[in-house]
């Protein structure tokens, strides 16, 4: 029992007092406070690695991963819009959904590496912020064409400066520019109670996930289905991703569970705005309702077990050669 | 209270629509708006607050008539077919009407 | 705006009687209600909003005129004598009258 | 609903005069008080309620209309030419409108 | 001076803060966030001695606390209906919050005993959660009766979902499940922090007494000497239990105070929904205008006293034999 | 670049988002939260400084910043009104501003010092609790006069009583009340977490600051001018008065720095009540569009290479004698 970490009991301490429906509830000024902590916190991380590393080393692997951004939306629309039957504008956001990452998810992975002694390229954080915003891109491109209509400027705004994707590059260039040694001073705030804070904005997800649930069966079983086959095979893909790059297996199982993590704060917000068709339910049931609930619960120790294997294949290989 | 031809305009809608709004309101020539926090529910669900995505907003716009009237269309064409939003006028009398209208 | 029979139906009352409230409205036909968190005083006494026993609600609810008569006399049976609480109605135009009663 | 007889004042103002208000408001007689926080932009300009300084309030007074009357007359005087402030009134029912005035 | 912790400091500013009608306020939301974070604190100290110790240890302690949770409100409410001359419901009601536990004069307790560097059985968390809730039932049964119309499915929802106790419960739960070691990531923001989270929930709660006081002189002299009466009698009930229990000094004195506390948080809410005829100003202004700053003050050193010596009492009876 | 301080980077960023227009946003509930805990660390610092020295050592350096406190707005005053043609009221309300101190400001000039590993005398937090009042006062009687309409206790109770104000002294009786060891025990919360907290606060000031940008032009270059040559001048005030007090560099930089900082806390509160015909957006713009930025940008290291250069100059002509 000893091996679940502590923060997805609260995330399921949450879930059970949402679906009890019972009077516990956090303001959602704490909660965008706690949310505000994770997502600097995460973007500082990134930004002290890139300090850390020199740039030209890590390019490469940046223009990769933000190359499967860009992809991973396309694999997901056709399934969504043929098998699914949902039309465009859904079908591009929820692609859209799919396609980006859930901060939360990379924070519950870092911890289970964490907690389970296993290393891990630290930059890892650059990717999620690298992830994050390629995919918006792609589903406002699938909802609308590239018609002339749309304004791009206003685009690129609502998409760069939603508060999500502000707080990331905020972090991520104040690490930067600050330096491992210089974010020292504030590292209690923002690094001491990371894991607590993770915990409060898990409790805050399992009550916020409780009251998806009641749309579970308004939007049937291919929703079901599609939150959890795409997590895995984009996991697979992510493994594949991760081992190509040459990351160790904690690496690769954090890279592979970011492609199989699906965003619930940058995307939809941005989705809301550039794609108002797209009923944002549907989307928010999937990827809160369904994908993140089975990535903290079940994935992750799946895509390190993806991973080890990954690379032990890989090992084998080389051997048998 | 001298004068009973000052509507007030009351917008309920998801707060993500915030800034266009008011830009809206603005371009149309409302001087002035009130804004509070609020939750709900309606035609389009539950929308309890408790995060960004189901937070709803309440403006409040003291105008003439017809720029009520035009707020109102405008919004509605603008905005009920793909956002949660309710819009309602009533009769209020103000201590000096020409602040509200030009 | 094509109507003037549809009315505002405003309740101000003790914060812990949110859910209690949400469904006897809706028991009693509401399709929708806007809540803004609120403090203030009356012949209960000050509720400064400061705790949750101190804290007040603001519950908006448009209906019809009938609607909105048997909801006041619902919640002043059932609450009044035990809890601060006040209504009030006002005359509001809509949109699309249709939305707000069966 | 047996009196179409009392007002709904509103008051939106600077947060910053709560206090003050609310002591005006009582000693001019009325017998209790609505408060919700807000922001808004009017003529003297955004108050955006990030901070203390721009944060408004929006104060609602249910009473006779002679009151009524007699405090939008008050504030005006008292506040209106420091400070950003809006009133404005409207006719409510109540179910017992001798709660809202001695 | 140096002997009165920092803690009770605060309490006395908010105290004086709001006595004076200073413009200082914390918001309803922060409020919210501090008491969210003792109560899951609380509730995790509880479960990690859950999980330290074997459960049939604790057993036999943990039956005799819930049933003192059932008579406490019992031994208090002809007093207040027969002398007090209150009505049943706020008789019923106030017994309730006297029979029950104050989560804040818990924290000062134990703030009080670290400080003196006091040993305490570290279980004690756990009884304030046993403590929370018999007395919420007794109560509701002295205001209706045991009748049939009572929705108990109701009244146990109410009861066991409020805010308060879930968040007692889903702490306990949490620290049961994860043990001390699995704790330990999340001990920054709930352990380290909790006597600065406890200053800024006692500064509040002196903001609050501020504005019960007013409302003391209007209810009279009866309330406030049942207000410091019935701490000191529970409190020699608590001592006698714990001695009996054979609990340390620490825990005894603790045991004295959380019999000794009054409710200001699960009661009133359960309270003003299952008995909405009781006048909450009424035992808001006994709990917390005056047997929350008694026992915080005055209180504890004097269990402290009775825990002493009532041991030195039993240990030279013992010689005597 | 790694010379400035993280929390410099927060306030660009919190700048950068509200002139971008971006959707980043922190609730006011948070900015309550954030500067509270500033304002009650500062206070608690001042605090326990006094508990470590006798009061009649510092008693001499106590009267001379009041006085300092009550000449500052004085020498301002005129200057705004002569030649900045400003009316009666602005221009003793902007005073009221110059002649108090900035919290913020003082924080960042600490970060500073300790960042530098720069010696500093800690009753410098008693100093911004000193110096935050007088300028108040000066600044109402410029306004109106010594009329015997002005009700005196009414002011009394809005400057000293004002939220700003009250958490100050708050901290201060704290700190001194529970001396240095008294408050270890809540140092997690307010001590370590400190930077932390001050980088948020910074982001939101920067956010502020903002929309203050948008004020600037209206109100034309002399304001601009001013809020740039006042804290110029007042900081070579605060070397003199700190060489003369006999700190140490650091601790005459910082008195630099309090001299040099303009209120945008407590000020605008008193004198919103207290001088309500004075326009606040002026007020504001200067101090916390202009000097605000100016100083916490330029400002300090300046007023540091004021107070070195200032004491060698000291050292010389002393060996010079
Ligand atoms: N009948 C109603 N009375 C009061 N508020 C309503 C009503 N219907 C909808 N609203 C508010 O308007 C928002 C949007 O409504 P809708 O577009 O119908 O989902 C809801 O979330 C409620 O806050
Ligand atoms: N005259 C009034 N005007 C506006 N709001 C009121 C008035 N009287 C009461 N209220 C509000 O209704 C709540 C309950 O009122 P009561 O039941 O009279 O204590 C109060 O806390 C106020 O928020
Ligand atoms: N036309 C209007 N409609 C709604 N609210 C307004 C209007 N004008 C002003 N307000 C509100 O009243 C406050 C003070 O207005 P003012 O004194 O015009 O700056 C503003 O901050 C708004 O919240
Ligand atoms: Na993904
Ligand atoms: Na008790
Ligand atoms: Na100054």
């Amino acid at each position: 029992m000893n091996s679940i970490d502590p923060v997805i009991w609260f995330f399921l301490f949450g879930l059970f007092a949402g679906a009890m429906k019972s009077e516990l509830r956090l303001p959602s000024q704490i909660y965008d406070f706690v949310s505000m902590l994770l997502l600097l916190t995460i973007g500082l991380k990134g930004g002290i690695e890139l300090a850390n590393q020199p740039f030209s080393t890590l390019l490469p692997q940046m223009v990769v991963i933000v190359g499967m951004g860009f992809l991973l939306p396309l694999f997901a629309f056709p399934v969504l819009k043929h098998i699914g039957k949902f039309n465009r504008a859904d079908s591009a956001s929820i692609a859209a959904h799919y396609g980006s990452v859930s901060v939360g998810t990379f924070a519950v992975a870092v911890a289970y590496m964490n907690t389970r002694g296993i290393e891990f390229e630290e930059h890892m954080a650059l990717f999620v912020v690298l992830l994050e915003i390629p995919a918006i891109l792609v589903g406002i491109i699938l909802a609308r064409g590239m018609s002339k209509e749309t304004q791009w400027a206003t685009v690129g705004h609502e998409v760069l400066l939603g508060k999500g994707v502000m707080f990331l590059l905020g972090g991520l260039f104040i690490g930067w520019l600050s330096g491992p040694s210089g974010v020292e001073s504030i590292s209690p705030l923002f690094f001491d109670l990371f894991k607590g804070i993770l915990a409060l904005f898990l409790l805050e997800m399992g009550l916020i996930t409780a009251t998806q649930l009641g749309s579970l069966k308004r939007y049937g079983v291919f929703l079901v289905i599609f939150g959890i086959i795409t997590p895995l095979v984009f996991a697979v893909l992510g493994t594949a991703t991760g081992l190509a790059l040459g990351l160790s297996i904690g690496g690769t199982a954090i890279l592979a569970t970011l492609f199989a993590s699906a965003s619930y704060i940058a995307v939809p917000a941005a989705m809301r705005i550039s794609v108002p068709e797209a009923n944002p339910t549907l989307s928010l049931t999937a990827s809160l309702g369904i994908t993140f609930p089975f990535n903290i619960l079940f994935g992750i120790p799946l895509y390190h077990w993806f991973a080890s294997n990954g690379q032990s294949f890989l090992v084998l290989q080389n051997i048998g050669q | 209270m001298n004068n009973n031809n000052t509507k007030l305009l009351t917008i309920v809608t998801e707060a993500a629509l915030e800034s266009r709004l008011i830009n809206d309101i603005e371009q149309l020539g409302a001087l002035g708006y009130t804004i509070t926090n609020a939750r709900g529910k309606g035609s389009r669900g539950l929308r309890s607050g408790s995060w960004e995505a189901s937070a709803n907003i309440r403006i409040e716009v003291i105008c003439g008539p017809d720029l009520a009237k035009q707020i109102a269309n405008h919004l509605q064409k603008k905005y009920y077919d793909n956002y949660a939003m309710v819009t309602f006028t009533s009769d209020v009398e103000v201590l000096r009407p020409n602040k509200f209208s030009d």
